[in-house]
């Protein structure tokens, strides 16, 4: 599964996306956003809200394989 | 007019996007490059978007502007890449039959728009740069 | 820029009035013709104004705006003489340092403009004209 | 004197402007206003404002000979 990136993260990360691999049955995001620290210690603590196929998620909805992730530092567009 | 791009953005066009007949009432705000934010010189900023979500999250505003404050038509731009001092960064028009309707609409747009829609600016400063964190 | 005249809006100069490189915010108020009024089908209407009182008042309008409710630079047009249907009968734009204050400010100076100002219109439908008279 | 006269009021005079004597101490808003009515009795009742010299003036205010003075009946612009 593909995460991506963005703004600060992405510079924190050094990279614009992350590789995760998940079982079939999928994940709930509280426990994506455990794997994303875990997999890329920079993000580790950081502040960002996830969102699954373009929308933002809560912490208990689930996240199948192919589905459209991204971490979603806090916004400053306008 | 629900628009995320890099090119400058062209006010009469948004402005034309939102006439009508019986639309009476029209107000635009526009939001542009200070050159000064937190106190600090500011030289140029980059707005980064998340494009595909940027753009479902502006017309989901549009609809709710409509459904629930009295927007008749919306138009909402946002550019993105680097920008110069002075230029553009937004552009949100909204006409409504009378006045009331588009001035309330138009500013919960653009404080929704800030607090909502995934964009992130970038500050450059003669000494330096950051990102923005402005609606956690 | 401050204006009343029979010359139609011309909005990309009532915007290029109130630009500065420190006001982030600009909130342009646009008032049209609209084909309906007072429940009848409406076909022109006509503006008449006091014209150096109307200038006088603008002036003053704009001075509290600036004083009062945080405008940095105020533009205010009006058109007089005879309009159609969709065509602009007032323009007003305001920038600011900061969006509230233009919002604000601009919302004030429609508001009072419509009481204060002496311009008056008069609807011409099918079968008959009326002069409006809004705010005694 | 010149009393200047718009929009409905001056249709329902039939002239934009109206001309009256007056002594050369002026008088106050209120009695030019029964000035205005006798001389011009289409206008007596309406609903009107006084400018004196281009601002609102209130019933007490003086007029003096040379002012320019308007009408106005209740706006509409915007």
């Amino acid at each position: 599964m593909r995460v991506l990136l963005f703004a600060g993260l992405a510079e924190l990360a050094g990279r614009r996306e992350l590789a995760l691999t998940v079982a079939e049955g999928g994940l709930d995001v509280a426990r994506l956003v455990v794997r994303v620290a875990a997999l890329e210690p920079a993000l580790a603590g950081r502040s960002f809200r996830v969102a699954v196929n373009r929308r933002y998620a809560q912490p208990a909805d689930a996240v199948r394989p192919g589905d459209e992730v991204a971490l979603i530092p806090p916004v400053s567009g306008g | 007019m629900i628009l995320v791009s890099t090119q400058p953005i062209d006010v009469p066009s948004v402005l034309a996007a939102v006439e009508g007949p019986g639309e009476g009432g029209v107000v635009l705000f526009l939001g542009r490059v200070r050159h000064e934010a937190r106190g600090q010189a500011v030289q140029r900023l980059d707005y980064e978007a998340y494009g595909d979500m940027a753009l479902d999250e502006l017309k989901s505003l549009a609809g709710e502007a409509q459904r629930l404050h009295g927007a008749s038509r919306v138009a909402l731009v946002h550019r993105t890449g680097s920008l110069e001092v002075g230029e553009l960064a937004v552009a949100i028009a909204v006409s409504a039959p009378h006045r009331k309707e588009a001035f309330v609409a138009c500013e919960w747009l653009i404080d929704t728009l800030k607090r909502r829609v995934p964009i992130w600016k970038k500050e450059w400063y003669a000494d330096g740069s950051q990102w923005i964190a402005e609606h956690p």
